[in-house]
This record gives C-alpha cells, structure tokens and sequence, in this order.
C-alpha cells in the first residue's frame, strides 16, 4: 500500500474558546499549504458528533492517512480522535494532535500572536504527523492466580477475598503461623473487641479454604516476568516436623531440654518457649516447628543423649533431615502485605528502656494484658520475689514517631489510640492504680476515636503535655522528667512502670521486596504508591498491589480496607483474563545497539534486558524490551548513545522535525 | 616572458596589485595554516613551511553548494559564477597536486563548479627553501621550484623575490605590475637556481616509484595490507589533507522550506564511504580501505591518467596519529614484491 | 539589541506533569507570552540532550525543559535522569560561551497552573536579555 | 623502573599462549619521535616493543576499533584474547570500557606499565626539528634522556611533558593481569588550569576562543575514531535518520558536532587526551572534554574507568544530585 502522507488537519473553534483568540480560517488555510497536507478544514467543534463525522467522511473521501486535529489539550480528547480514527479502519496512531486552546488560545491575548503561535503548533503537529507509524496494542493473558507476601490481616483477608471470587492464592509468610502482629493484640480500640476473637476465624478460613495455598514458614525467593504473567520461586523452609503427622499435640515442646529457655517472639519477649514451638496456641497451621538456630539437635548435632521431642512425638514426626523446599507458582497477580516492624525503644536511650527493666514498649505492655500472655493478663513486673504489681503508670506517646532525630518524620496513627486502649485496659485491670500519658498531640480522627479518648480521661488517666527529657532510677522509682507545656512547669514524676507508645517502621528486611519487584520507597522509607490518592494500591509495577502497613502506618480497619482494595485491584486483572499493553511502548534497533546495559539500568520498570544475539556469526549483546513491562516513558532513549533504543510515537526522527518547526528556521 | 625581481620594499605596491582581485594567502584558523581570505595586506606573511590545509580547500571547498531549491518546487537556483581570485604562496608540491585534480574534474565530464573556479583563479607560487621532515616531492616528478599548475613562481631571494611567469595569466599580472618590477638579472636567476638546488638537497626521504603500480596490483591480497592496517584509526586525517585526494559525497539540507544541495569532502578511510543500502560494505575493514588508498594513488590513477596522484608534500605522513606512513608502506610493498 | 526582537523559545514538557500544568494555566486563562512553543513528551527523561543543541542550532533562542517536582515522577526516576543531564548541558553551553540564560529547566507540576506561567514569564525574560541566539544557530549564511 | 627485557619476554610468553590472538603494544615509529602501535602475533616481534616517553597512544581504543568479520557459515567466531600494554590512563579505558560492556573481561588480558608521563610530541618535535632516524628517548630523574643522533641530551621534565600527564593522578594501572614493574607514585592533584583559565572569561571571551577553534575543524573525525570511549557500530552523528548534524562543514554543524561528542563523553572520559593528540588542526578537545570531567567529579562526586563493578554515570542519578539550577 502506498503509504506517502497524505494529512487532514481540523481546527477546532471549541466555539469561541479557540476561536475568539485565533484566527481559525487563517490557521486551516495556513495549514493546507503544509507539506502532506491534502485536506484542512476548521469546524466549530472538532469533538462533537457531526466534526468526527466530517473526519472521518475525510479519511474515507480524499483518501487520508494521517489526521491533525488543532483544537484542545491531548489529555483531554486523545482518546476520542483516536477511537474517530479507528472507526473507519485508520490505526489510530495515526492521529496527531496541536493544543492550540490551553497552549494557546486561553493564554494569548493578542489575535495575531495567538494566531501566528496556533500555526506554529499545527505545522508542528503536521511535521511529526507525516512520520507517525501504526502502532498496535497486544493483550497478554493473565495467569489466574495471585501471589500474595505476608500472611498478617492485611495478607489473609486479600488472599480470602481472591480465593472466595474463585481465583487461586498463594499465601506465603515468613513465620511459622499467619496471623501476624494483630494476633498479638489483646484488644481493638476504640471498640475493645478481642482481637483473637475476631482474627481466628479468619486464619482457620485461609488454612481451609481449597483455593488457597497456604505457604507458612516460607519466603519468597525470585520473582520474574511481568504483569499477568509473574513466575515466582518459594522457599519452603524446613520445619524439621512432618507436617503431615505433626498432631499439634506439644508434648514435644514439653519435653525440649530448652523448653522455657527462648524469649518467645510472640510475647515479645516477654515470656519463653522451646526449641520447638507453637508461635501461639492459635497458630494456623498448628503444627510445631524446630529453631533451626536454637535447636541442640541442630545447632550442636547432638542433644543429650537423644532429642526427647523425637522420643516424645507418637507420630513420629520429628526428622532432622528436612530440608528446606523450593515450590514454583506462575500468577498473574502480587499483593505485598509485608507489615512493619515496631520502632527500637533502645534508639532513645534517653527513656532507658536497655537498662531499666521497668521501662517497656507497648507491644510488651500488650502481652501482659493479654489472657493468653505469659502472665494471663495479670499486669505483674519482675519476676519471683521481685514481682510487683505497679500503681505508678505512665505511658510516653510518640516514641519513634514525629521524630527527625531517629529518622522518622512521619506521625505512626494508631500510637495514640492504642495508648488510650492501653491506659484503659490498665485501669480495669488495676482500678487504684495512677495512670497518665505525656503526649505531644492526641489525634483521634477515627471513627470512635474521639469519644473513645474522652472516655479513657473520664475514667481517670491523666493527659500531660510534654515530651519527657530524661528517666532515670531513684530508689525503686523511675523518675520521669519532662516539662508540662501546657503549664510550663518542671515535672519530676515518680512511677513504677512506663510504657513506650513506640511507632511503625518499614520492616527492617523491607530491601528484599524492594529488590524482587523493583518497588520504591517513599521518603519515609515504607514502599511507594503508584499515586497517593489515585492509586493507592498499586504499585509502579503493573500487578503488583501494597495492603497495610507496608505502604504506610494504618490501624486495623484501614489495613482490612486497603487489603479489600488490593484483592479487588488484583481482581480486575485476574477477571478480565487479558492485560492490554501500551502500544507506546519503546524497541530497539539491534543492528546498531552496542549492548552497554545503559537503558537496562535506566529502566525504572526493568522492562529491558541484554540479550545474546548472532550477528553474522559473531555474538554479540543487544538490548531488548519486554513489551509487557515497558510503561512508555522513553527515558531508555534518552540515554542511549547511539539512539538504538527509541519510543514509538516519540523517536528521534519524529520529534526532531517538530523542534525544526518550532525553533523557526525558515 | 624573462624573469622580474620585485624587491622588498615594493612588497606591499605588489599586494594592492594582487588585492584587485580575492587574494587568499596562508593564514592562521584556529591552530592551524590555511588559505584564507585576506582583510589587511598586514596579513601576509610569506615566511611559512606549508599549510596545514593544502589549496585545494579554495578550488575544492570541503563544502560547496550545487543548487538551491524549495521543498516542492522544481527550479534549481544555481549559484553565481565564481569570482576572480588569486592565491599567493603556493607551495610547488600543491600546485602540481591541482594539475592532478585537474585531470579527474575534467576526465568524462566536465566539472563546472571545480573547472571554472580553476578558471577564474591565478596560482601564484613560492619556491620551496625549507622542505619539511617528510618532504619527498622529488621521488614523485616534482622539485621545491616545480612549475607545474602555477601561474608564476616566486623565489625568494632575501632583500626581493624572483618572478618567473609561466603562463598567461602570469605574464599578465607582471604586466600589471609594471614599474613595481624589474627584469631580472643573470644573476638573481642564478640565484634562483641556488636556492632551488639547496632546497632539494635538504629533501631527505625518497623512494623509488619505478614498477609500483605493477608491484600493488600483484600485492593485491598480500597479508601486508592487513599488517600496514592494524594501527588504522578510520579517520579521515590523510585524506582530507591531502592536496591530491578529491573524492566528495552529495548532501541534501533543508531550513524549513528551502533546500540545497551541496557536496562535501569524503574519506575512502571512512567505513560509511563504500556502504551500501543493502548494509552490504565492499570494503568492510580497514585493510580494504587502506589498500584502496594507497593503490589509488599509485596504481589506479597511473592506470587512468598516466601520473602518480601523489606530489610528496608529507602531509600524510606528519598527520597520521599513529604513523602510517605512506613511504614505509611503499617500500615494503617494494620488499614483498621482490 | 533591535526592540522588536521577540524570542522564540522551544520547550520540552513532560506529559504528566508539566504539561498538564500548562493545561491548567490555559484552563485558569491566566495569560503568558507567546513566545513558549511547547514539545509534549511523555517523561522529561526522554528529553535527549542532543535536543538541546539541536533546538538552538535549528533557531531557538532558549530551550525550556520541565518535568515533575523530584520524587512526582510518573515514571518515578525519569526527573532525575534529567535533572542529572540537563545540569551538566548547562555547563557545558556555558563554558562554550552560550548564555546561561538561553537553557532553563523547571520542575512544573500539573497543579501548578500559575509557576507555569512564572517560569514562562522568567524565560522569556532571560531569552529577551540573551539577545538573538546566533553562535552556531544553523544558517544560510553558511551557504 | 621500566623493565624492557621483562617486558619482552611476559609479550614472548603471552604470544605464545593458544587463548591469545595477539597483543598490542608499542614500537618505534618510522621516523624521529613517532611511535606506532604493534600488533604482535609471534613471539620473534618482542625486540620491536618498546616502552618509553614516546608511548602516548592509548591501545584500548584498538579494543573497540577491531571489526567484527562475518564468521563463514560452519565456522566458530575467533573468541581468542586480545593482550593490551596499558599505561595509567590507558587502563581506565579498559575499566570504563568494561563498565559500560563495550568489552568481556574475559577477552582481554591486561599488561599493566606503571608510567611516568609522556612526551608531548609537538614539543619535542619544535625543540628538535628535522631527524630523521628514530630517536629512542628514556625516562631520568625529573628528566627525559633524549637519545638524538649526535648524542644524548637531557631536557627537565616538565618542559616536554605531555599536557594530559602534567596533572595525572593515575600513573599506575588501576586494573591489570599482568603488573610489568614497580608502580610509581602519583604526583597530580587534578586541577585543571586550562579549564579555570577559560572559565574566568567573560562568555563573549570563550566563545570567541572555541568558534575560532571549532571553525578550523575538519570534520576528519580522528577525534571519534581514536577515543576509546567512541564505539558505536554506528555513530549517531553521522545517521541521515534522523541526521542530527549535516555533513556541510562550518560553525553551526562543527560545534554541534563537537558539543554532542563531548556530552556523550560525559562521566566516561578517562582523559587519555587521545582526541586532542591526534586532531591535526590543533583543537584543544581536552579542554572541552576536561571540563564536563571536573564538573562529574566535583558536583557529582564521580569519576570513570576505576571500578570495573561500578554504575555506569549516565545510567545512574542520586536523588540528592544538585539542581540549583533549576527554576
């Protein structure tokens, strides 16, 4: 087919929007006498029915092949001139479009500059339109199945809801049991529903749920490939335990040489477990598993002169030569619900916690609470001889939170409420002790909150303004000193206990994730959104979502909600079987690619890869894009030097003409 | 017509004569000698080994428009006709290079632009007295007082110059200058002669060109070619400073709606010289294209024209990065072929 | 300098961002010389910095490129690729001689429909005391 | 101190090994001063190697430079080593050259010379004009020992010293397989007097100094084709699609040229000075080239060719980069 441009150009008057400004007449008549330009018409509105009409009776009549449309912003009505185009079987990148309205009509006053300007834009338009090239968009098929990373509420309720539309999941967390840190909290604020209560039911549904894969005691390994089409690599570490035997009866724990001897994770320390273990009674899938770094079996090849827990198992489903597992799924989908770590009280030394034993955080604090906690809820300190019950409590908010000094700026959300639960949960359990929490701010912008915080002052804990300087030991006191900015006065306050609303943070490993799916950070160091109003679930990988505290602070029902969001985002794309890639999208001329990597590394997307090709016998490496990964922003190109890799609709070749145009070389 | 002498205090009266017409003299540009233009006769000095750049850079400019035209339009605007100019100082090696462009602009057909430049230009030269390191004019028929492609020849003498006119353009011009010269006496020719003689002397490297052509055409696909090639960096050094080399390539520019076309200097060292469309290269490496070069010189233009397209002025020889030198080549093309 | 001298200015605006701001100026009718001719590409670090060069030498008397504010990139790191070249080529124009002032870059972001119009405003300005660029503006002179 | 015979015999040995193509290295040229680079294949060339003030050229280019033939149906692709005498700066080539994979470590072996600055040829050639016969020249105390036919001469060492080597930091190979003698010690502190000088002028002043340089230019392109760094199988400044730059040769497309060359050059010059030796008119490339390095390496905190494992410049940005220029 002969392809020689042959370029209609329309003028917009957008009524007077355009041509109130600019001399329409003179633009189309200025336009006509364009190289390839067969036609040139203005019109009063370019995107109303009749002027597409009039576009399309163009292409169909005077034979076109290229069409300019002058009229308002590409932003704005791209789409609709393309879908114009389209209709009568043109490819639709063969549309150009000149903004002669918000680049030019709507800012020039004067008729004749504005006009001559509107020219320029559409000469401009005409020069890279007679070099358009068809473009076309492919669709990938989407791999009915999602990965999803981290198996706290975030994870579980994302993989339940994918799982209950139909679609397979892939649960994979790193500890033995999901549940994650909400299965530490004793209760919820501002309602006090008992967090167990409400999250066991879920943890047992995601065991049982037949198309779930629950993948506990597993991280993920390597992931590759591209949006509906991820391959991803598990490992399944070895528990040492035959989950298939393994009852879940404990009496292996029982009988550990090391039972009581190893700070317990899930109490925060606060209390100790065996060798081998249940995180927690509630753990799902309960079944034990063998510290691999604590064992004596393991670590030491010997224990005793037998390890009991295998004498002890009547299933017999100790075996110490497990080994770690490697299971490959293919998804279409990845929601990261990584969570976050707990703020190192120990990173302001100030507040003591390394030396005083007295000074814990609140996740500790949480514990002891807790029925299930180490002292079933009994709020006792010390131990033996030295345990005490405490009538002096305070509680100190904004603990690595709101605090350039440790790095984190960012406000952690739910310190202030989880304070106030605390505070309450302290009073109920010791009605005669002294309870008060020196805070900055109190921001209970919650559903409930505010009423919640006026309930817990109500029933008598103290609010003192004022960020503590110091504690330090007198007696068998804790003095807290800290200044009172509401009063401005020096405070010196003795007391029993003090608890460290510590903040949120990025998990510590949060690098891991970062480099399997190239995700960014924000400043904050919590992974990047791909808008933060947007899209606040997505990620700049395609398929790729973020669900609770991995992408910021939340509190439990803004994590439910994310994770909801995140299973529905992932199930768009797992419904619609097919993904549609960009047809704008860059490629590489390998003849000439000199195979220096510079576009690998610029990729923001890793969309380009070295390839190994023969060039006449002599192999050589090429760049190459995946054009499933390619988002189109040309920067590969841009660095390239010697301009093999390029961006179709904004080569080199196209958009040079357009800088001799409008640079004014006449 | 005999001989003139003008003497030194009659130099200027000499250069307004000159000035009449566009006078280009050797001048500096940038770090370099060229011919160029002059604006103030101040600007002439005659005291210079060679140009950097040979003359041909005048006649043969590295770019020069064919026609103007308009996008769309079928009217070739031809430029207007070159104007009358003279070249003052040309060294005897460059002169004789012209006569050798002289045959290729005017083999089959005729080249205008070229021939009607040459037409319209006077060559004066200047004898050659201190001959440059690699300076070996005489193994290839020329001399440092070689006349060849000169209007007249200058000499310089000391306290004046001596005029020999060689054509009519060069008689003409020492008719013009009436009382600004003398007739020559016996012994200023003499002292010509001298001069002449002891320049020679000074020339150093030499070579024997007897039976060369034959001996590159048996050499054809010896591994000397390969060996001499190595160290080729592909640019165009040699080429476009050689007084001889004449090869152009056509080129279309535009701004905005209007259009030339123009020739510009081309290299037989670049790789893109042979490309094909198709990506096929004749010449696909360095071997290939320094082969062609030296064969060009010494056998293919001896084969077309009957002269040697080399006048010896080194300049090949002292511009190459990474000495190729052309001397060195040939006498191993000597030794080979033995 | 002649008094009727009006510069003529190309500009490289990224489509999400500083294009879309420009968009929003227009929507906003806030007014702004004419003399800013904009090339829309989808990133600014598509903009190869041979454009630069090649805009003065094909008549600009000023380029423009403007993206997103650092870390607002759509694309998330192109900005600062950008930012990284766009530095340097400021350099070296300068250390050639060629005004400062003539090659600007901006962050613009699509809500910032009225520092478009400053930076169109200020380049305008700086174009206008640069003088006509014609160091090595491609010309007919050359002929 | 330089150890020819060692020298000699590592280029014997190496030649003689079956993974070895050939190695390249430097012989006396055909006349006076010059040098030519050697390619050696058997064992019996080791007496024409030289290394002396004389050896300038940077040989990594050769790396680059060497086509890459059809390989006839049936046949394997010569995968053989190419042997390399480095100096200092030569080295870095290689390094950036294997940053930026325009070579595989694996296909070069590299035989390190620790040197002690070379000769500038233009101005051993103006102090001793006219020889003819090849001139072997040594390194003294502070000092050449020029061997000239009619005996030697000794001439202090900054009165011939090479521009680029008057402020070299990296004498010493930074990467090699073979290291040939004792590295020396570094004597520069990488300021750049050329490019402070220019940059006191006034805008008017420098591009006076580079139109009259860059309208001398040639466009005979020694400057491409003898950096190390300038490789592409097809330049982009010499594409008719898109032709950035016309082949016509005045200010417009020869500064443009030069301006392009320079940017793509930067964060990868390793200042070997190549461009400005072999550029027959003269151009102070470097000058222009030292420019963008100075910039790199004090606003950018970065400099090419010394980690084989680091980011290539171009490719790479840190999100606290200066952008005070920035409106």
């Amino acid at each position: 087919m002969n392809n020689k441009p042959k370029i209609g150009v329309y003028v917009c008057h957008c009524g007077i929007n355009i041509a109130k400004t600019v001399d329409v007449e003179a633009v189309s008549e200025f336009a006509s006498r364009l190289p390839n330009v067969k036609v040139a018409r203005n019109y009063s509105y370019m995107c109303s029915d009749p002027g597409q009409l009039l576009i399309r009776e163009d292409i169909k009549n005077e034979g076109l092949n290229r069409v300019v449309v002058a009229s308002c912003s590409p932003r704005m009505h791209e789409m609709t001139f393309r879908k114009t185009l389209a209709e009568t079987g043109l490819n639709p990148y063969y549309l150009e479009m000149a903004n002669i309205r918000e680049h030019c009509s709507w800012v020039h006053e004067d008729r004749e500059e504005a006009t001559e300007k509107a020219k320029k834009l559409v000469f401009s338009a005409v020069a890279k339109a007679r070099l358009l090239e068809p473009l076309y968009e492919n669709e990938v098929e989407v791999e009915p199945a999602t990965l999803v990373i981290g198996g706290g509420i975030a994870g579980i309720q994302a993989a339940l809801d994918i799982a209950d539309a139909g679609f397979k999941v892939y649960l994979v967390e790193k500890t033995p049991s999901v549940g994650g840190r909400m299965s530490q909290l004793d209760k919820t604020f501002p309602t006090l529903d008992c967090s167990a209560c409400i999250l066991t039911p879920k943890m047992v549904d995601v065991a049982s749920h037949p198309n779930i894969e629950l993948l506990a005691y597993s991280e993920v390994e390597e992931i590759s490939g591209y949006v509906g089409n991820f391959e991803v690599k598990v490992r399944k570490k070895a528990r040492y335990v035959d989950v298939n035997k393994c009852t879940g009866c404990g009496v292996c724990s029982e009988e550990c040489r090391l039972a009581g001897r190893i700070p317990s994770e899930f109490n925060a320390g606060m209390g100790n477990r065996a060798a081998i273990y249940l995180p927690f009674p509630q753990a799902v899938p309960a079944k034990y598993t063998i510290d691999p770094e604590r064992c004596l079996m393991l670590t030491r090849g010997k224990c005793g002169k037998g390890p009991k827990c295998e004498a002890a198992c009547a299933a017999g489903a100790i075996d110490f030569n497990q080994k770690d597992e490697i299971v490959e799924c293919k998804v279409g989908a990845i929601i990261v619900a990584t969570g976050f770590d707990v703020f190192d009280a120990a990173k302001k030394p100030e507040y003591g916690y390394n030396d005083y034993d007295n000074v814990i955080t609140a996740l500790e604090l949480e514990r002891l609470v807790s029925a299930s906690g180490p002292t079933g809820g009994n709020i006792v300190l010390g131990k033996g001889e030295d345990a005490f019950v405490p009538q002096e409590v305070a509680f100190i908010s904004c603990v690595g939170s709101r605090d350039k000094s440790v790095g984190n700026e960012y406000c952690s959300r739910v310190c202030c409420m989880y304070t106030a639960k605390l505070a309450h949960l302290v009073k109920e359990k010791l009605p005669e002790a002294n309870v008060r929490v020196y805070y900055m701010d109190v921001r209970a912008f919650g559903k409930g909150f505010e009423e919640f915080y006026d309930r817990v002052r109500r029933e008598g804990v103290r609010y003192i303004r004022g960020n503590p300087s110091e504690i330090f030991k007198r007696g068998d006191k804790l003095v807290i000193k800290a200044e009172d900015t509401l009063r401005s006065t020096p405070i010196e306050d003795e007391v029993d206990l003090v608890v460290l609303a510590v903040g949120l943070e990025p998990r510590r490993d949060a690098r891991q994730i970062i480099d399997l799916l190239r995700l960014s950070q924000s400043a904050d160091r919590f992974y990047l959104e791909a808008h933060p109003k947007l899209a606040p679930v997505n990620t700049a990988t395609d398929g790729v979502f973020l669900a609770g505290c991995s992408q910021g602070p939340k509190d439990i029902p803004d994590t439910v909600a994310q994770a909801k969001g995140a299973a529905s985002s992932a199930l768009v794309l797992l419904s619609s079987g097919k993904v549609k890639i960009g047809a704008q999208i860059s490629f590489v001329n390998e003849a000439t690619c000199r195979g220096c990597g510079y576009c690998v590394e610029i990729c923001p997307y890793g969309a380009i890869e070295l390839v190994t090709v023969n060039r006449m016998g002599n192999m050589v490496q090429v760049a190459r894009v995946n054009e499933a990964l390619c988002k189109g922003c040309g920067a590969c190109s841009a660095g390239c030097l010697s301009g093999s890799i390029q961006q179709k609709s904004f080569m080199d070749r196209q958009i040079l003409p357009q800088i001799a145009v409008l640079g004014g070389v006449k | 017509m005999d001989s003139k002498k003008l003497t030194k205090d009659k130099f200027g009266g000499f250069i307004d004569l000159l000035s009449k017409q566009k006078l280009y003299v050797p001048q500096m540009a940038g770090e370099t000698l060229r011919f160029a233009p002059v604006d103030s006769k101040d600007e002439v000095n005659l005291v210079f080994s060679n140009t950097a750049v040979p003359p041909k850079s005048v006649l043969f400019p590295q770019t020069e428009t064919l026609y103007e035209y308009e996008a769309g339009g079928t009217e070739m605007i031809i430029p207007e006709g070159p104007e009358e100019k003279v070249l003052l100082g040309v060294r005897p090696c460059d002169a004789r290079a012209l006569t050798i462009v002289d045959k290729l602009f005017s083999w089959d057909i005729d080249d205008p632009y070229y021939l009607k430049k040459r037409e319209a230009t006077t060559i004066i030269g200047l004898a050659c007295q201190e001959p440059g390191i690699n300076c070996f004019c005489t193994s290839v028929g020329g001399g440092p007082a070689s006349t060849e492609g000169l209007d007249l020849l200058l000499t310089d003498l000391g306290e004046g110059y001596l005029l020999q006119p060689l054509t009519e353009k060069g008689e003409k011009l020492c008719q013009d200058a009436g009382e600004l010269l003398v007739d020559a006496a016996g012994e200023d020719n003499q002292a010509a002669d001298k001069v002449h003689q002891e320049a020679a002397e000074k020339i150093v490297r030499n070579i024997n060109v007897d039976g060369i052509p034959q001996k590159l055409e048996d050499l054809w696909e010896s591994p000397l070619w390969k060996k001499v090639s190595d160290a080729c960096l592909g640019c165009g050094a040699c080429t476009f400073l050689c007084p001889t080399c004449h090869c152009f390539d056509i080129q279309d520019e535009m701004e905005g709606f209007e259009g030339r076309r123009c020739r510009v200097w081309d290299s037989c060292m670049f790789k893109e010289y042979t490309l094909h469309t198709s990506g096929h290269n004749p010449r696909p490496t360095r071997r290939e294209r320094t082969r062609n070069r030296v064969n060009h010189k010494y056998s293919y233009f001896v084969k077309n024209f009957g002269t040697i397209a080399c006048v010896g002025c080194g300049r090949c020889i002292n511009n190459c990065p990474v000495n190729i030198d052309i001397l060195d080549i040939l006498s191993q093309v000597v030794k080979e072929a033995l | 300098m002649s008094e009727q001298y009006d510069p003529n200015i190309v500009a490289f605006l990224c489509n999400w961002c500083s294009y879309a701001g420009a968009d929003l100026a227009g929507t906003s009718r806030t007014h702004y010389p004419a003399n800013i001719n904009i090339i829309r590409v989808m990133c600014s670090g598509r903009v190869n910095p041979l454009f630069i060069i090649n805009a003065l030498q094909q008549g600009a008397d000023g380029v423009l490129v403007s993206g997103c504010h650092p870390g607002d990139c759509h694309y998330m790191e192109g900005n600062f690729y950008a930012r990284r070249r766009f530095g340097l080529m400021k350099e070296l124009l300068e250390y050639v001689g060629v005004d400062p002032k003539r090659f600007n870059m901006s962050w613009v972001s699509a809500s910032e429909g009225s520092k478009w119009k400053d930076v169109v405003e200020d380049v305008v300005e700086k174009a206008k005391e640069a003088g006509p660029f014609e160091q090595f503006r491609r010309n007919k002179i050359n002929w | 101190m330089v150890d020819l015979e060692k020298l000699k015999n590592v280029a014997k040995d190496t030649v003689s090994r079956e993974d070895v193509k050939y190695l390249i290295g430097w012989r006396q040229g055909t006349y006076g001063f010059r040098v030519s680079p050697l390619f050696m294949t058997e064992p019996e060339d080791a007496d024409k190697l030289i290394f002396s003030p004389l050896c300038v050229n940077n040989l990594a280019t050769y790396l680059t430079l060497a086509e890459k033939l059809p390989v006839p149906r049936g046949a394997e692709p010569d995968t053989r080593k190419v042997a390399l005498m480095v100096k200092g700066c030569d080295s870095r080539a290689v390094v950036q050259q294997l940053i930026e994979k325009g070579i595989e470590r694996e296909s070069v072996l590299v035989i390190g010379c620790p040197c002690q600055g070379v000769l500038d040829l233009e101005k051993v050639e103006e102090k001793f004009p006219g020889i003819h016969s090849p001139v072997d020249v040594q390194w003294g105390d502070d000092k050449f020992i020029i061997n000239l036919p009619d005996g030697p001469q000794e001439v202090p060492r900054e009165e011939l010293l090479a521009k680029k080597c008057l402020n070299c930091r990296y004498p010493n190979p930074v990467m090699s397989d073979v290291m040939l003698w004792e590295e020396v010690e570094a004597w520069g502190n990488g300021e750049y007097a050329d490019v402070k000088e220019l940059e006191e002028k006034d805008s008017q002043a420098r591009w006076s100094f580079w139109q009259d340089k860059f309208e001398s230019c040639i466009r005979c392109y020694a400057c491409r084709n003898a950096c190390p760094m300038c490789y592409c199988e097809d330049c982009v400044l010499d594409r008719l699609n898109p032709q950035w730059i016309y082949r016509s040769n005045n200010i417009s497309e020869n500064t443009v040229f030069h301006l392009a060359r320079a940017f793509h050059l930067v964060g990868r010059c390793i200042e070997c000075g190549e461009c400005e030796r072999v550029c027959p008119m003269g151009l102070p490339l470097m000058t222009l080239n030292r420019k963008l390095v100075k910039e790199v390496r004090d606003k950018y905190d970065f400099e090419p060719g010394l980690d084989p494992e680091s980011k290539p410049f171009q490719s790479s940005y840190r999100p606290d980069d200066q952008e005070d220029f920035i409106l």
